[in-house]
Order: C-alpha cells, then structure tokens, then sequence
C-alpha cells in the first residue's frame, strides 16, 4: 500500500531515479564512523534552522524590544528556553562537526583535485558558520553582546585607509546601535542562510556527481577527469 | 577488499544514528546549560567582554599585536589562515604536495587550538 | 578562454549534463508569449526576493520602530524609496502573471495527468505568494496596515467554535500588535520563502522530467506512464 | 509540424527579453507610483481600510454574508475556490472532464474578476 502511493508519486515526481542512484550505487566499502561527520553536521545545520524559524517569531529585532523579547522566549514562550538553548548549542555542535568532518576529508585526501572545489564549498560553509555565529552573538542585545560586536567589529578598522569605512559599513554608524542589530539580524536570519543553501546545494550536488572517495573500488577514486562513475 | 554496501539500505541504520546523536547533544547541552538573560547594556562604562569560544583565539592573538601592528592579529592572520584553509587542494596538489598541506593544515589546527587553550586558561 | 574556465568547472562540477538536457532537449515547436509567463513570474519572484533582502537591511519589525524605518527607508537610505516600490509592485505583477501561466498551462491542457502533481505545486505557489501579500501588508505599521490586519484576521473569527482560538493564533494575542508584526514579518521573510523555494525546486524538478506539454513531438506529450522523453 | 527548436541557444533572446519586461514593469510601476509612508496608527477610532487589490474581491464577497452568515464569505467560498484550483486535475480527468474543469474554472476567474470590478467600482 504505502510502495503503491511511493510509486504513484515517483512517475510523476520522479525522484527515485537520480537520488536512487545515489542512495543504492554510493557504495562506500564500510561506512566508517569518520564518515558520518558530514551528515552530522548536516544534521546541526539542520537543528540551527528548524529552531531559528521557531525563535523568529518571537524576537524583535529592536534596540528597545530586543532584550525584552529574550526574555519572553525564555520565560512565557511554551519550551521556548529549550528551543534557544538547542539553537544556541547547535552552532557550537556544527563548528566542531565540520572541523571533525574536514580532517576526515584532509586525511583521506579527497581534498585534491579533481575534487578541489568541494573542499572550497567546504571550507565556505565553515566561514558562513562563523559569520553566522558572530552576528548571532549581537541578537540578544545584553551588555556582554553589545560590547563583544563593538570589539569584534572594531577589528576592522585596523586596516589600513579602508578601515573607517569597513567598520562603519559593519555598524550602520559609528557606534553599535539599533541599526547595526537591524543588519545583523537581517545577515543571520536571511542573507547568511542563503548563501549557506546554495553552497550546500552545489556541495551534494558534487558528491552526488563524482562519489565518495574510496566509496567504489572501480570507481572515481583515482579517475584523472573528474566525474566518474556516476 | 569488502563487500559493496549501499547507503540504503544497508547503512540507513547508521545514517539515523549519527543524526540522532547529534540531536540528542544538542539537548542534553541546552538542558544541562540552558542560556541565561544577559544584563541590561551599559552604553558609557567601556566593558571587556569575552567572545564565543571559537573566537577565543583571535582575541588572545590580538594581544600579541599592540598598537599600530594589531592588523596582523586582526585581520592578516585570520584572513590568512582561511585562505590557506580555501585553497588547500592547489597546496596540496602534486607528488609531495600532501605532506605540505598536511604540515600547514596541522600548523592552522595546532595553532588555534593552542591560542584557545592558552585563553581559556589565562584570564 | 571562456570556455576553458567553464569547461574546467564544468569537469568539477557537472552541471552541463543534467541542465544542458534541460536547455536543448526541451524543445518547444516555437516558444510563443504565453509560455513565457512561467518563466516571468519566477522573474518577478525573484525581484521580489532580492528587494526584500535588501529592505530587509533597514526594516525593524518593531511596533515602535517599523513605521519610521519605513521612512528612514523612503528619504535616507539611498535608492530605498525605489527598492520599496519595486518590492511593493512585483508582489503585484507576480499575481497577475502566476495566473497568466494557470490560464496557459490550463488551456493546453497540461494541468491533467501525469502532470497533476505539478498543477498542485504551481497552485500552492499562488497560495503562498497571496499569504505574502497578507503578511506584508502589516509590515509599514501605519493605519491601513493595522485595521487591514485587524479586518483580515478577524474573518478566521467567524468560523464556528475554532474560530476564536484560530484569530488569537494568527494575531499572537487577542489584539492585532507588536507581537502580531513579528509574527508575520517571520512568516513573510522567512516561513513562506523558505515554502516557496521548496514548491518551485519540485515544480522545476517535475518539468525537467516530464518536459513541456507538447514541446515534443515524439516526446511525452501523450505518455501515459509520465516522465517520457527525459 | 515545424523545425525543432531548443530553448538554447535558440530562443535566449525570447528569455531574456521576458524577463527584462518584467523588471522594466516593475521599475516602471515604481517610478510612476512609488508607494506613500502611511499615517500613524489610531488604535482607538475603528477605521474600514480597502485591502490589496487581490483580496478585494472577499472584502466585497464579505457584504453579502452579513451577521451569522459571514463564514461563508470569510472562509467557505475563499477556501472552497483554492481547494478546486488545487484539485482541478482530478475534475479535469477523463473523457469530457476538461469542459467541466473549464467550467468551473471560468466560474471561478468570473466571479473573482467582477467581485474585484464591483468593488472598484463602489465604494
């Protein structure tokens, strides 16, 4: 029954096809632990996301109600100290786990080419990460966020002749203020997830092309073009 | 060498494994560490704060640039690092090419970890 | 030289072969007007998308900050007063031209099975552009947004005994307010956009399997079974 | 049946151009109407706005369902149009079922387009 509606669904859907290839014909010889760091962090990235949407809809965004609405999430929102608690956690979860998962790629050499630029997808989800991290850590709106955005932004301005303008780009303004939080969370809500699905969208989109390395003995392993065996 | 095995549905075990593991720490964590309300900002007192843990090792390595030259702690050596960290695979490519990489990738690492340690133990 | 960097990337990557089936394969007898509305109305969306990225910049959804970011956006930002009108005017354009596209996919007849699954998927988008327009619409927090809102949401109040609680729920208290904005500026930024990205992958992944209604003489036109020709 | 064409690189120019259109509609709309800064809430005195031109249609659909009756306009037409777009297929199927589907979506396109007539037209 349940195989029956899967299959109605798959002739007009059809995405068995393409992604079964990828689910049947990835045959890793063992799926090792170190393996697994990729899809964990997935997984993190996945938690961070489900439990952002959650918290938007109780934060404000504002210089006045910032605080305020932490607050309320923390003490009126049904679970919602646990929600900020797990969205909280999950980044720290998900810096580790793409460390974790790029020595596992580091070590097992798959960094080179012909996968180069996975390794550079890679290495940008790590960054967005961070970028994410750092203009999460304003949100709040609580001294230690205020003054740790007011020094880390103030980094900026240590280059020379473009400084002044970086960090006032950075701010909105001179000062840390309402403008910059209005920045900051537009960065971490939307353009920072966005770039963050694209990057992950083409990072899949090569695995799925050329294999995992040392997942198929006749496979792409040591293929000197690229995209092997799929 | 082994016999083949697939993802599906050989693997799916541990596929569902790895993502429940995740989850399940990030709950213990935000159950045992739940975070707290900050204080109210104070806008005149200047106030020292310390960053999220993975920023730690650019604000211990801050201290080590005073003055005119905290753009190398600043910004050349974190941009620095992720470049490196970018375009691993052309240090990497060639006959020795790996034993390079390994030596700076493990250099980056080393070097992060030691700075976090050394923040974290200093005040 | 062109084409060496994109052939490079394109061994890496492996984007040519599946989209260039897409581009070359999918070949309409003659691409007359109205099967452009599909491709304008993902257009407008996509107007719709990056001006809203950018507002998003500048907007506090705040009940006592969003009316004077407004204003802030309308006399200071530079170009803000365009980017607001041209954000506000693609909503507009993308209804007209969503049902353009309905009325052409309807009257070729290619609303019909095996194509059902893609009808549902292009009506949804309808459903979740006109959801957008809703919630947008409280957004300016000025007098004709608020009573528009208060207007809108009271007509959940009239169905029979959920009505009550459905109101309370979509306004976040039993007045629409401060927290009713923040409620609908999350939905509007980021639950229906992240909706609308997954609706239009799988109403782009089903054309690009079932190729376009009589597009192919030889092709799927008739099918019965479904995804033929690609 | 004519020559085949593809949609690259034959007809580019045709996409292009569509999609400049709708960027030159938008812009143009902009420029010619750029949207006000409203008033000030007054969360005292009840105030009958007119919605956006896509929902005015309900908003006059609305004064025919007066007191007890209102749910009809409010939720059952609105929802009961959406559920037959929705599920236009499964009316469309079979033999004479594309004049039915036509039908009732012609009815539905009607209705919405002279309810919104209507309410231009009134005030």
């Amino acid at each position: 029954m349940i195989n029956l509606i899967l299959n109605w669904f798959d002739r007009r859907f059809g995405i068995k096809k393409p992604h079964g290839e990828f689910l049947t014909r990835f045959t890793p010889d063992r799926l090792s632990f170190p393996y697994c760091f990729g899809g964990m962090a997935f997984t993190a990235f996945l938690i961070s996301a489900a439990t952002g949407l959650m918290l938007s809809l109780y934060y404000v965004p504002s210089g006045k109600e910032a605080l305020g609405s932490i607050a309320q999430i923390n003490r009126h929102v049904w679970l919602g100290w646990l929600v900020r608690g797990v969205h909280k956690w999950s980044a720290s979860i998900l810096i580790v786990l793409i460390t974790l998962h790029a020595m596992r790629v580091f070590i097992s050499k798959a960094y080179r080419p012909p996968r180069e630029l996975n390794w550079m997808a890679g290495s940008l989800t790590l960054f967005i990460t961070l970028a994410s991290g750092f203009t999460g850590y304003l949100l709040p709106w609580d001294q230690k966020a205020y003054w740790a955005t007011t020094v880390g932004t103030s980094m900026a301005g240590t280059v020379p002749y473009a400084g002044g303008a970086l960090v006032k780009l950075l701010r909105g303004g001179r000062a840390v203020s309402g403008a910059t939080l209005t920045r900051f969370y537009s960065m971490h809500t939307l353009w920072l997830p966005f770039m963050m699905a694209l990057v992950l969208w083409a990072h899949f989109h090569m695995i799925k092309k050329q294999g995992l390395k040392g997942a198929n003995p006749n496979g792409s392993g040591n293929a000197a073009g690229g995209n092997g065996a799929l | 060498m082994a016999k083949k095995r697939s993802l599906y549905p050989d693997n799916m075990d541990k596929v569902f494994m790895a993502g429940f593991i995740v989850f399940e720490a990030a709950l213990a964590a935000a159950l045992l560490y739940p975070p707290a309300i900050g204080q109210k900002i104070d806008f005149v007192a200047q106030y020292q704060p310390r960053p999220e843990w993975y920023f730690l090792w650019i604000y211990r390595l801050l201290r080590y640039f005073p003055g005119g030259l905290a753009v190398i702690g600043a910004v050349v050596i974190p941009a620095g690092f992720g470049l490196l960290i970018f375009f691993m695979p052309y240090i990497g490519r060639g006959g020795n090419g790996h034993v390079k990489a390994s030596v700076i990738g493990a250099g980056i690492l080393a070097t992060v970890i030691a700075l976090t340690l050394v923040a974290v133990f200093t005040v």
